[in-house]
């Protein structure tokens, strides 16, 4: 598959937004400013930015607790986002959800969850809503390698499967389900032979390598899009902080997380790009530099949106 | 569309869904065995029909999917009508009312609606034993968000099937397979049942009954045995309990003084416990008499017919404890 | 693989006794003796027979809602048995469980179930206490087809794999899930294919050939007890009767129960043994007879069993 | 074995697991990240160090499957205590509770046990959000076979922990997180609290003040504040919700003839309901004021810490209701 020079930009503006944001939002919980629980998806920037920058608006996606980089790659604004993170009025969800429930339906993200595979369970509905309406929309359900040992993933698959849904099931390994690692609660090496067990493709990649991820969606759009049911990617990557943000991480091995920022994935495809001449250093200096002009704006907006009032906590529990 | 010649309760059910499958394109039909099959105790008998495999779908067995397929397709426009079977087995899928459905409007800041309803059957009186006929709408009367209905006879469950269909939030309807034969001329045309309002079906100024689902046929028994023995009940059906019409209790009580709630789940954390307690909260000094719980016994439904038949409440232990109450 | 002339005898006395007693059940239940609701497995009786003769005393079954052949080829005293299917104070379970809830520990049936899947969830710690205490006692969780979609065969067979618990999965094909046909709910051909998903082995066989369905658990027992892990056997078959009594079975293709009548796993091996001269005709009335003389016996020790007092509903709930 | 030093509530779960697994070679622990990981927040730190990985079991993120692989392996005479994390996820093992645990010795006809123990843990307080810090014990509340105990402080959270251990019944241990750092002076060796059995912390004549788990501290911050306004507040520390102990709370408000509960959960259908119904309806007499209710309003726990703030009851919640009864 031949990826345009335009496409090639895309997926780079798209992981670099994704880890300006991620990153800042690293430093402002540090600091306090952030209430609830983070988890943060550094080091698995390509499987978002692959997948999403293959979909169309139409599209929509369901994503995880680890969800900001999913949710930013399929086109949120930052701004309403950051201030659902701060707990603000302003946030998409009036600052009820925060990072582990987020949502932000007119930019595609069906859903984040804090129940781990639940995502999935929903998307069925989304991609039913496709089929039914006779849309070519298709759905994509992100989640970790800990979730397929839940009912929800056999559940989901099963149903898509028999029902032949849209659905673009796209797992990101990133080696541990909170601190336990892979082998201790999979039985197999690639996960993604699981979708022969409801006669699907699944496809195994390095989740790092942001072009494979784009090209890999691309089969399972077109499978999912000319009504074939659902379509199973298993991406192989990382995630370079703690399960969640404050996580001392002593269950990682000496030397893990040194080896795979080796792999990081924006760093890999910076190199990529240069040496294709798609991008130079000024350039990329100037991307990174609006992401992050982007992001001060977002934090800013996000500061002085006002904190919910109590009436909130009342307001709109039944349409 | 005139009926005048009686219907039975499965039928209303059926009529319901099929009225509103007619009248909005967005609605559809979803479970194991709705379609081809036409339900597993017949009450969705011809909608595939009529309105083709797309709209009555049969799925593998997989309670907890087919919930968490009704919030995704209710938040992308679309008005899912579910069945669940037994009510036992929604237990497979409280995971989906609780955290997803119940809360994904308000979590989300309102920017979905959940319209769907899910079908669940109680099966007390047939034998059925421990893992199929249990009552269990306490768990999602204490859901904000849900809304649970529990339709008493054809009419009512006609109503309120067509009420929670085009309702914007989750509801649970609950049927009893015990009343599936009930008879009664419908009232004619298009109808609804209101969700959340409670009927007083018979007037009586001595002591207030809270019927909940197919009990009101025991307490409208037992109300007409008391009147034999001067005492006059105000019967009323509650229909929903999840929001609870306390407004239409408390007028009645205040009326009379004195309430005995039936319903067919177990007394402990039952749905009698929650109108109780508000009653004595809020009516502490109207009431003449404690507030009665006539409800099933703190134990399970056993198989054997005898020991299911004592443990299901009936006209005989209600009569008995409004005489205690009256008395 | 040599079966012996006593293990076929064997397995031939298991199917008549199960056959004779779900045959007297069907009569007695019709005559509206029998409360609640019934699901018998005839037809299915050469997965029961193969599977339990090939497993010691210590070894326990799970079965489900359609477990009575299941039970019997384990070796249940009918008595208790039938009293049970009465309601009955003798019954295993003193008339509180009936058909659908029924257990006969001690005779190493831990359980039927109401709810579809749920005997897998709970097969885990039974297997689970096998290992724990290093006997080397397997347990065979039965189910059909339908219940391979549920969340429980796959956070069942997960976990079984993951932990490396002795359990055979033992899925009775019989082409229904209660009036929904297997194409409708199963996407693929063979479900036994699932077991990959775990990297366990799996296997599809004639399910009406009581010889293989005994060979195959053969090496799925010494599997187990190898402690390699979970094993799965699925069983072609077909059930003879309604998903439950009283069923009028409408769902049907016209001539499909006849063609299965003819493939009836009794019939097929009276004519083998017969063939290989280990059962004569008379030999074979004989085993009938005896078969039928113990179900009467059954049968009036559950009708001389007095009900259970109300005082039963209260007592036991806790221990 | 003597501890002199404070320990905090974490800790002395940890210590009762560990003990208990000293004690008895069937007690083992099994869930999500509780063996080599020491558990998610680390209240099952060096267990799997002393008693090996055969002992302290990873599983899987399979909550119904954990569940079920305990009603197994207590039935085959094993004593399993799982870990379930937040309470929200035990949405996806109702069905191992109340259809397979609570049912399996009575529904069997007492051919075997269930003994074993689920850990949950409630988050209020901790901008969890909605998926992660519901209190959803009255669900468990209302199933017959259960019991389900509810830890006030460091020394019955060990008390209740080994209790539940060596009861033959399914056990559903509720854990606070808000609770894990409060630490305290522990009895001296061997103890248990027993299951089912409410104590009084304080005496009192003109309240009964009914605590659950960790409002217990609210209760006592509130009596306190009300002691200094004259009013004698008795608090009964529950400990249990299934069965409930209505004897020591019956007695006391036959002293005070007033009472106000107090728990995190919701109000509507909580434990509240159930204890408040049965008081006017067996204490009728002895009643002055209405059985009163502090607890979570009719809605979701939200993510902003001010509007979870809004939404816990606390202390001065407690007071105001109190001064109503009293006044
Ligand atoms: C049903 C459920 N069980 C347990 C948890 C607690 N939990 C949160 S994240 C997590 C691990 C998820 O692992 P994985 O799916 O690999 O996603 P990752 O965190 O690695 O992105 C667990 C067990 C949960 N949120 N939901
Ligand atoms: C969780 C659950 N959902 C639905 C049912 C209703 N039900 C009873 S049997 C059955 C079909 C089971 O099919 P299969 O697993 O193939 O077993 P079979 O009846 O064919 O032996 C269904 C859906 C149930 N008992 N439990
Ligand atoms: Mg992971
Ligand atoms: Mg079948």
């Amino acid at each position: 598959m031949k990826i345009s020079k335009d496409t090639k930009i895309d997926l780079y503006k798209r992981m670099v937004r994704q880890r300006t944001f991620e990153d800042n939002t690293t430093k402002i919980f540090a600091g306090g400013e952030m209430p609830g629980f983070l988890h943060l998806s550094q080091g698995e920037d390509a499987v978002a930015a692959g997948t999403c920058s293959n979909l169309t608006k139409e599209d929509v996606i369901f994503t995880t607790h680890r969800g900001h980089g999913c949710i930013i790659a399929k086109g949120a604004d930052l701004k309403p986002m950051m201030a659902e993170l701060f707990g603000r009025i302003d946030g998409c969800c009036r600052g009820r959800a925060g990072s582990m429930h987020f949502a932000d339906i007119s930019n595609g993200c069906m859903g984040s969850n804090g129940v781990v595979g639940e995502g999935m369970r929903i998307s069925l509905g989304t991609a039913f809503a496709h089929k039914y309406n006779k849309t070519k929309n298709v759905v994509a359900v992100f989640f970790g390698e800990g979730a397929t040992g839940t009912g929800a993933f056999h559940e989901s698959f099963n149903m898509a499967a028999t029902l032949k849904l849209p659905i673009i099931f796209v797992c990101s390994i990133n080696l541990y389900a909170q601190m336990t690692p892979k082998e201790d609660h999979i039985s197999i090496e690639n996960v993604a032979d699981r979708a022969a067990a409801y006669g699907a493709p699944g496809v195994t990649i390095d989740g790092n390598d942001v072009e494979k991820v784009y090209e890999e969606i691309d089969k399972a759009v077109k499978h999912c899009r000319a009504g074939k049911g659902p379509y199973m990617l298993e991406c192989k990557t990382y995630r370079h902080h703690g399960h969640f943000e404050g996580d001392p991480c002593n269950y990682r091995p000496e030397g893990e997380l040194e080896k795979w920022l080796k792999k990081d994935p924006i760093v890999l495809y910076e190199k990529k790009l240069k040496k294709e001449g798609v991008l130079d250093d000024k350039q990329i200096k100037e991307l990174k530099e609006a992401a992050q002009k982007e992001v001060d704006k977002a934090v800013a907006f996000a500061r002085q949106s006002p904190q919910p009032d109590i009436e909130e906590l009342y307001k709109g529990i039944y349409a | 569309m005139a009926e005048n010649k009686p219907l039975n309760f499965q039928w209303a059910i059926n009529h319901g869904i099929a009225e509103e499958m007619r009248r909005d394109p967005t609605v559809f039909l979803i479970g194991e065995d709705v379609g081809k099959p036409g339900g597993p105790f017949g009450v969705t008998r011809g909608i595939i029909q009529e309105f083709g495999p797309e709209r009555a779908v049969d799925t593998p067995i997989s309670e907890g999917a087919i919930v968490g397929l009704c919030c995704g397709a209710a938040a992308a426009g679309l008005r899912p009508v579910a069945e669940i079977m037994f009510m036992n087995f929604i237990t497979l899928a409280v995971e989906e009312f609780y955290n997803q459905a119940s809360k994904m409007r308000w979590m989300f800041g309102g920017q979905v609606k959940q319209p769907f309803v899910v079908r669940a059957m109680t099966a007390g009186g047939f034998g059925a034993g421990p893992h199929h006929s249990s009552s269990l709408e306490g768990w999602f009367a204490s859901m904000p968000g849900m809304k649970v209905v529990m339709p008493s006879n054809p009419r009512t469950a006609k109503g309120l099937m067509k009420a929670a269909i085009r309702d914007d939030n989750p509801v649970l309807y609950v049927e009893p397979l015990a009343s599936y034969k009930m008879k009664m001329i419908m009232p004619e045309g298009d109808y609804i049942t209101p969700i959340g309002k409670a009927e007083v079906v018979k007037e009586g100024s001595d002591v207030t009954i809270v019927s909940i689902g197919r009990m009101l046929l025991e307490a409208e028994k037992a109300a007409a045995a008391l009147e034999q023995d001067g005492i006059k009940a105000e019967v009323i059906d509650l229909l929903t309990v999840n929001p609870f019409d306390m407004e239409t209790i408390y007028a009645s009580v205040k009326k009379t003084n004195r309430c005995a709630i039936i319903h067919e789940a177990k007394k402990t954390m039952g749905c009698g416990a929650e109108i109780a307690a508000s009653l004595q909260e809020d009516m502490f000094d109207w009431l003449d008499a404690p507030v009665a719980r006539v409800a099933a016994p703190f134990t399970h439904i056993a198989f054997h017919p005898a020991l299911e038949k004592h443990y299901l409440p009936d006209a005989e232990n209600l009569i008995a404890k409004v005489k205690e109450l009256v008395g």
